[in-house]
Parts: C-alpha cells; structure tokens; sequence
C-alpha cells in the first residue's frame, strides 16, 4: 500500500525511533503503546486501572482488566460476538493496527500483542475500555488512541476491538 | 530493552512482520473473522431502531441461554428484519441517503447469510419502505421463502414483493387502509393483511409473484371499539392476535379469504372491573406445543393505554382458555417464546432494555433478566 | 402529489370516515387524532398523563404537558432550536402531516393542532413526549404513531415535532 | 360533533385546507423554519462524536447564558468543525458512506450558514479526512478565511488545501508525523502544525493556496518526556499550549519559522508533590482581555492520567503566572471561555455531558450546571 511506504519514509518513523530511545513508556517496566481507538465510553475514569487491576478480572476477557487489554481501547469483540482473537461475525479485520506488550500473570511473561479494530458493521457499543499510559497526541500518530484505526479500510464503521497474541515480549 | 519492541510496532501486516517463531508459552494467533455458533432453539433477534441515531439502527443477535453477544446486522434507516424460513438467511428491508441525511434514497432488501452475517445480496426495490419501528410483518417471506414481501408507506400503504430467488423485485401491491404481511403456511403464494375496517384482505399471487386475486374477508374486529395489535403469532395458517381490550383473536388466512374465529376474552370480570389491559409492541407469545399463550399485562387500562408496559405476564392454556401463571411483570412491552421442546419466555422491556427470562412451563419461572441490550429495540424474534 | 391523491382515493378516507363516525376518540370529549411520531424515547410511562397535568405546565411549551402536545409523540422543537409553530433551523416541514384537538385551560377553548414533523437534519433527540390516546396501528395511518412522518420529504431524517394552532375545535 | 373534526385530518397542506377564518382567540399560525437568534459571545459550539454511532456525529449549537438548543449542525462519520473568521459560516471536514457503513466514501467539506444552518456548499475533497474525535484544529480556515486546512490521516499525515472563494479543492501537502492545524493571524497564507519530534512544521502557501515554504521550528518539547495537548488556544499569531506534566507553552507562528517561548509551570513545588496534572480534550482557555488562563487539574497524576477529568479547575494571571483561582472541577475534560468583556468560562464534562458556567472573574464563580447535552462531545468553540 502507498501509504504504508509514505508514512515510514516520513517522519513517523522517525518519530518511532525517537520514542524508542528514552521513552515514558519504558520507564513502566511495560510497552503500552497505541491502543485501539477513541475515547472511550463510560466510565472515562477507568484510566489507568489496569496497573491495580483485581487478579480475578485478569483472566476474564469480557472486562477492561483482562491481561492482555493493556494498550486497548475501543469496545470488546468478545462483548460483540467476536473472541480474543477474532472480530465478530460480519465485520472484517483492520487493515492498520499497532502493538503492546502485556504481562501475563498466569505465566509472568510479556507477550507482544497485537490490537486489531474490526470493521465495517455498525458500530458494537458494548464494554467499552479505555487505558491512556504510553498515548500521545496525533503527532505521534502511532501511539495514538483517539482516532479510528478501521480508517484504511473500505469501510470505516468501526465495531470493536480484538487483542492476539503475536509473539512474547523482549526483555 | 522494551524499547526495542517498540521499533517493530507498525500499522499493517502485523502479523507478517511480527509471527516469527514462537518462543512463547502461549501459541501466536492470526486474527480471523468468526461465524456464529450454531443456532440451537434459543438464538434471539432483537430489532432496535436506535430512535435518537434511527439511520442507525440495530439488529442484534443473542444467545437467549447465556445472553452471549453473537453479532450485530445494520438495519439502516428504519429498517425491518425477518429470518427466511430455514433460519439459512436474515432479510433486512431497509433504506440509505448517499450522504446519512440527505442525497439520493436508496431503498433495497439486503440479505445477510445468518451464520457469517455477511451481506449476500442486496435487491433493489421502490423507495417505499414503511418507515416505522421494527414491528413483526412489515418484512415476511412466503412460506416457501421464495418471495419476500415488504411493507410500504408513503404513507399510502402497498406491498412491494421481490422474487428471492430471482433476485429482484416483481411488483408492488396496493394495499390501501391496511397494514402488515401475514403470509400463509400452506399456500405459499398467499398473504393476508390487516384492514383498518375491520377485514384481511388477502393477496393471492401468480407463479411469477404478480397479484392474481384479492378478497377481503368479512369484518371481525372494530378499530375505534377494540382494535388489534398487528403483532401477531403465527400457527400454521393461524394467526393469533390480541386486541387492546384484552380479547384474543384467531384469523386462519389459508383460503382466498380469511376466516376469523370467535374471539375469546383474556380477562374475568373481576379482570375487567380492574382494568386489566394487553400493552406494549409486541404483546403476545405464544407456545405451540406446550399450548400456551402469554400476555404483557397492565391494570387500570384505558384509551391509549394500548402501549404501556406490563405490570404482569399471565399465561393462559389454549385448550381450557384460562389463566394458568401470572407473575410480575419486568416492565415488559415485548414478549417471545421460543418453539419446541423446554421453552423459554423472553420478556424485553422497551424502556430499560433488558430481558426477562423464563421457565415458560405452567408456572412461568423467573430464571434471570440481562441487559440492558440495545437502546430502544421494540421486536424480538426467535430462532 | 400522486401519493396524496392515491391515499385519498384508496382505502383510508373510507378508514377517516369510518373513525368519525364512532370513534373511541369521541368518547374522551377530545378530539386526540395522530401524534408525531414514533416510541418515546423515556420515559415510557408518561402515557396518558396529558389528562391530569400539572397546572403549572400546561404554559410552558418546554414539556409534554404544554396544552397544545395533547396528541403528540416525538421530540419538541421548543428543545430543538425552533419554537411552538417554527421548525427549528436547517430543517424543512414535513409534508404530510396530522391534527389533533387540544383544550386550552386558559381559555376553556379547544383548538384544531397541526403537528408536523421537521426534517433532514440529525435526529434532535431532546425532550421526547408520548400519547397515544387514540392512536391505532398502521391499518388506521391517520393516527399511527409508530411511523415516520419525515416519509414524505426529500430527506426522511425526523429531528422534532411542532404544534401549530390552525383554528378552533368544533364542538 | 366533535367527529366532524376527524374529517378534516389529512396528511399535506394542513394550513390550505384548514386556515379557513379564524374563530379562535388564540390566532391561526404557519408553520416555518426557524433561523438562531443574533449570535451574541456567549454562543457555544459543541461538537460531538456520538461515539456509539459515530456516522452520525452532531454539533449542537446553544445559547450560553439560557443553555436553550440554538441548533443542530450534522457531522457525519467523524466530522469535524469550525467557524469562519467573521463567524457567518459553519464549516465541516467530515465523509459519507453511500450505503452507511459500506458502499463509496465521499469526502467533502461542508458549508453552513450559521444563523439558517442551511448547507451553503458542499466542496469535494480527498478522500482522508482525519477520522479522529472532535479537537480543534482538525479543521481551521486561514486567517482571511479564503483557504480552509483540514487534517488528513490515512493514518499517514497530510493537509488538504480548499480555496473556500473559488469553492474547490486545491492541493494536498504532506505533513508526516504532524497534526493539527494552527493557522497565523497575520500571514493568511500560513499555517503551522505539531510535530512529533518536538518541532512545529510551518507552511507558507502562495496566492493559489499551493506550498511555496515549509521550514521546521527548533525543538522546543519532548513528546516522550512532556508532550504538549493539541488544543490550544490562539491570540494573534500566538498559540498557548499546555504539557501533560503542568506546563504552559507558547509559540509564535507569524514567521517562517515558527518560534516557541520559554514554558512556565502552572504548579508550585507543593503541587508537583500531590502530582497535580492538568487533563481532559481541551484542557486549557486562555481569556485574552483579562489576561487568565485556565485549566482542567487532577491530583496524582501520571503517565496515562492526561485524559482524566478535572478534580480542580484553576485560574491563572498571565502577567503574573500566578494561580488566581481554584474552584471544583465539576469532571471537566473541555474547558472555553468567552471573549471580550464579562467573560465566563464553560466546563464539559465528557463523562457526565454536562457544561458548569462559571463567572470568569478573577475568582471563578460557579453560576450553574447545564445539560447534560449530547453523548460523547469532546470538543468546545466559543462565538
């Protein structure tokens, strides 16, 4: 895609390695970056709770504290008829995206993960989740989270939002 | 070094440029699109018209067991939903303006595979649709599934029918002073629809869904005295119909013209005296097999009461037409109840959004009330 | 319009007449046709509590016991940046429309009311009524609230409902 | 008879056939459209994502001292607005999908007249318009108001250049790694933007609107140890920042190149201790004429707190850089305040919706809390 070569040969990137080099990100022991979409919806002051989130909430992946919804926000798929995983039935994947890293308590490692919007059906609305730690304005364009990532997609709905595991994280 | 991760973060082909091997515990996923479990019995449709956004309305999918989110279907701009016989198909009879309030009006019937909810076909049709809440009958197919017919208002009422299979539309029906599609069971190329004199008139359809006959039915019901709700039940040929007053009416709509029983009453005189009223969008349910018929019921009813939640759900036994469970309420304006075997009575409340759930044996059983679902949803059909 | 003339050719002039000769509405002493449109928004329970309103509000074209809305359902252009008998702006008049017959307190007079529904912009959404006193399905269009009356015009988006005084009620 | 009335129930020309000769006291009216009363400084702007129907976002216009609705003004699928210089038009960045979320997007800029909010012009444009909450800046005219800047993102950055007199489209200008927009007030022809290096890019356009001069600002912040919120407010050619940790920033963008001053901190050693951060969308207003500034401040604030609600709102004396104020925070996350004299000062709540007014004299006087209006509104303008 044309875009995706503009936007790395431009000042993203560079931005990118700006942010690599001494980031506020990297002094919270975690890579919370991005986060899938927009403000959230109710409440606006779950903000930050993921840190001193109760250890039942971490593995049920219908509510904000779940491990792996660090660096999310949107609505759940998994509210939405869609899984960790997978975007709901009738929705496609976003053709952009970005990356955190959460700490699995089950196991005490970081995995690398990847927030996917999902796209195209009327928007879900349901367990909306909203964590700001690493965000940044739109001028760091990559980490920022009040913008709709189904926006390179042939429809721009967006529905919700889904957290795969690609990878552990480095350490 | 985090910071390291941090360099790979990228907005597409994330999975490519990021699934080496897996040194992790937990295995690397693709995301994928998923398609819906199968259907069981208990899969509900629940229609939201989203008043305060309605070029957005909503048709949402759940699990009537553990109230699990299955999907969502757009609905557009008023739109009505209807299952195709088989449970194969979600039909959406519906309009969009090229730019959300304004442009060009396109009005088409799209239909979505029920399983992966993506969008099959879309057919276009005369910018007619009945611009009204979702109410059962104002999309319905034929009983073969073959034809679909849509209701119209311009308000002038017709019916516009489009040919499934061919993919298009075939014609559009006057249906004047009359409202909602009743489609018969046994003759597939046959509906009825309810006249605000008091009649059906029923449409009889040539091979290629042209109107080959039209016959009202003699009056049965008086709008001004004790008007019909048009959410109906349908049996077989027989559709079951409360009025405001609190009668049940049965209309067969199998023969060129349809027949109306003699209704009989939901209420004792005591009932009466009461005040005891039906109320809501979709007031009746009821239960085939287990012969059971259920009813959104308020106290203290009077003109204009007609929509008014339910202070009370009875239940009544077809064959002895007597009341056999009555229990609160839940603020219900829609009531639907599932088919076959252990069935269970979902009550949606219209103004707080949730559903009551049921034990629909003889005495209904309260087992939860989930939700809030959806913001302003009126119908509720079931799998 | 052809539409207009179909319609009063078809079977609803038969269905007009056939309410005036008996109406349930009679009986009520107010002539309660119509109203706006389609479901309240909440509450849902203030049916019918035109009859007995409080004083104090039959004067204040702000809520849904002003006098004149006896027989409306939908948003109030008072809340919507119109006024009692003005839609709001950026808005049209519908074109097709209903009447009812209010009784105004002040002067012991009833009223002929025209509600017509303002259309093409984004759904108002503030200060939603609802009565349906008189009001039947879809089969009895005249006084079906259920339905948009936006219908008719070139943009169907339904914004809000006003209440225009256009002569006396007979009696 | 009253029956004789329901004759007369039609559905068109309601005034023709029944403004027969008034009987009534109370005269016989037409109905009409209304247009918004003479604006007066204490008109708002509120716009709205609508973020559960994000197609069909709003900006609600209302009287700030009655809080009566003046208006509503579409913003479509993630629209953004702003007001032409002299405040006679409503412009608006947004897109259409023909078949509301599929079909072709179509991009444009659309023009309202502010007192009829009737669409004036509808100017085709790329199709990348930002697709971001309500911020200003995402949409700005130049200062003459000939050019109108919106912000794209596809996500890759980029200005669309509109000649507002000629009615057209005219260039694009890449701005990687920048966003928003800040026009100067004393070069029509000029704009600067942030950037995520820590720079502002300044663009200078010739008389066709196309780039003739793009030069970097120094480095003046740190977006990784204290990044600046986009919503500033502009005096003349200056534009006055805050920083997440507490910091007022101020950049000239009259020259070339863009100039920034040395920052100041809102907070006292004893604030920085209880960790007091200022947070929200548009977390900063400045009133020119008395020399304040306000701010929405949470205490315990860290990394991921900038988007918190305000705890406290504080008012500062620019001449002195002293607080002079401190009043609740009544959960702001927006905060505008009016020009010229008798200012106030209006507090949006996005989590409540509500908007606190307050007497915008050196000590904040908290008049009264309006609303709640709209759903999801992120974003204040004033008259």
């Amino acid at each position: 895609m044309k875009w995706f070569d503009d936007f790395f040969e431009g000042g993203t990137r560079r931005a990118a390695q700006s942010i690599s080099r001494r980031s506020a990100i990297s002094r919270i022991g975690k890579l919370l970056v991005g986060t899938a979409f927009l403000l959230p919806v109710l409440p606006f002051d779950r903000v930050g709770k993921a840190v001193a989130a109760s250890k039942d909430k971490h593995d049920d992946d219908t509510t904000c504290e779940y491990w792996r919804y660090c660096a999310l926000d949107g609505f759940l798929c998994t509210c939405c008829g869609g899984s960790i995983s997978a975007c709901p039935p009738g929705t496609e994947v976003s053709k952009v995206t970005w990356v955190g890293t959460c700490h699995n308590p089950n196991d005490g490692k970081d995995y690398l993960i990847s927030y996917n919007d999902c796209c195209g059906a009327v928007t879900c609305g349901r367990c909306g989740c909203n964590y700001n730690i690493g965000e940044r304005p739109g001028y760091r364009m990559g980490v920022h989270n009040d913008i709709n990532w189904c926006m390179a997609n042939s429809s721009n709905t967006y529905h919700c939002t889904v957290a795969a595991i690609v990878g552990l994280g480095e350490s | 070094m985090l910071s390291a991760n941090i360099r790979k973060f990228c907005f597409g082909a994330v999975m490519a440029v990021l699934a080496g091997p897996s040194l992790a515990d937990l295995p690397v996923e693709t995301v994928a699109v998923a398609t819906t479990p199968p259907a069981n019995r208990y899969r509900l449709y629940l229609s939201d018209m989203v008043i305060s956004h309605f070029i957005d309305g909503k048709l949402l999918i759940l699990d009537g067991e553990s109230f699990k989110v299955l999907g969502n279907v757009s609905l557009g701009l008023t739109g009505h939903a209807t299952l195709s016989p088989d449970r194969s198909e979600i039909l959406v009879s519906t309009a969009y303006f090229t730019k959300l309030n304004r442009g060009e009006r396109i009005a088409e019937l799209d239909v979505y595979d029920a399983t992966t909810l993506k969008l099959k076909a879309e057919i276009s049709v005369p910018s007619k649709h009945a611009q009204s809440m979702p109410y059962r009958g104002a999309v319905r197919t034929s009983a073969d599934g073959r034809f679909v017919f849509l209701q119209n208002a311009t308000p002038a009422t017709s019916v516009s029918i489009v040919d499934r299979v061919a993919g298009k539309f075939v014609t559009e029906v006057p249906t004047p002073g009359c409202w909602m599609i009743y489609p018969a069971q046994s003759v597939p190329n046959r509906f009825a629809t309810l006249c605000g004199d008091g009649t059906m008139l029923t449409i009889t359809l040539d091979a290629e869904g042209k109107p080959a006959d039209r016959k009202k039915s003699a009056k049965f019901f008086d709008a001004d005295e004790d008007a019909l709700f048009v959410a109906g039940e349908q049996t077989g040929d027989n559709y079951t119909f409360l009025t405001f007053k609190g009668n049940v009416q049965v209309v067969n709509v199998a023969g060129e013209q349809a027949v109306a029983e003699k209704p009989w009453p939901l209420l004792t005189a005591a009932d009466l005296k009461a005040g005891w009223r039906p109320g809501g969008y979709q007031p009746l349910a009821l239960q085939e097999k287990s012969g059971r018929l259920y009813a959104t019921m308020h106290p203290k009813g009077k003109e204009g009461s007609h929509k008014d939640p339910a202070k009370e759900i009875w239940g009544f036994d077809l064959a002895t037409k007597k009341r056999v469970a009555r229990v609160p309420g839940h603020h219900a304006t829609v009531l639907a109840v599932t088919r076959g075997d252990e069935p269970k009575l979902y009550a949606v409340s219209t103004e707080k959004q949730t559903i009551a759930v049921f034990a629909a044996s003889d005495k209904l059983k309260h087992l939860k009330t989930a939700g809030p679902f959806a913001e302003t949803a009126t119908q509720l059909d079931v799998q």
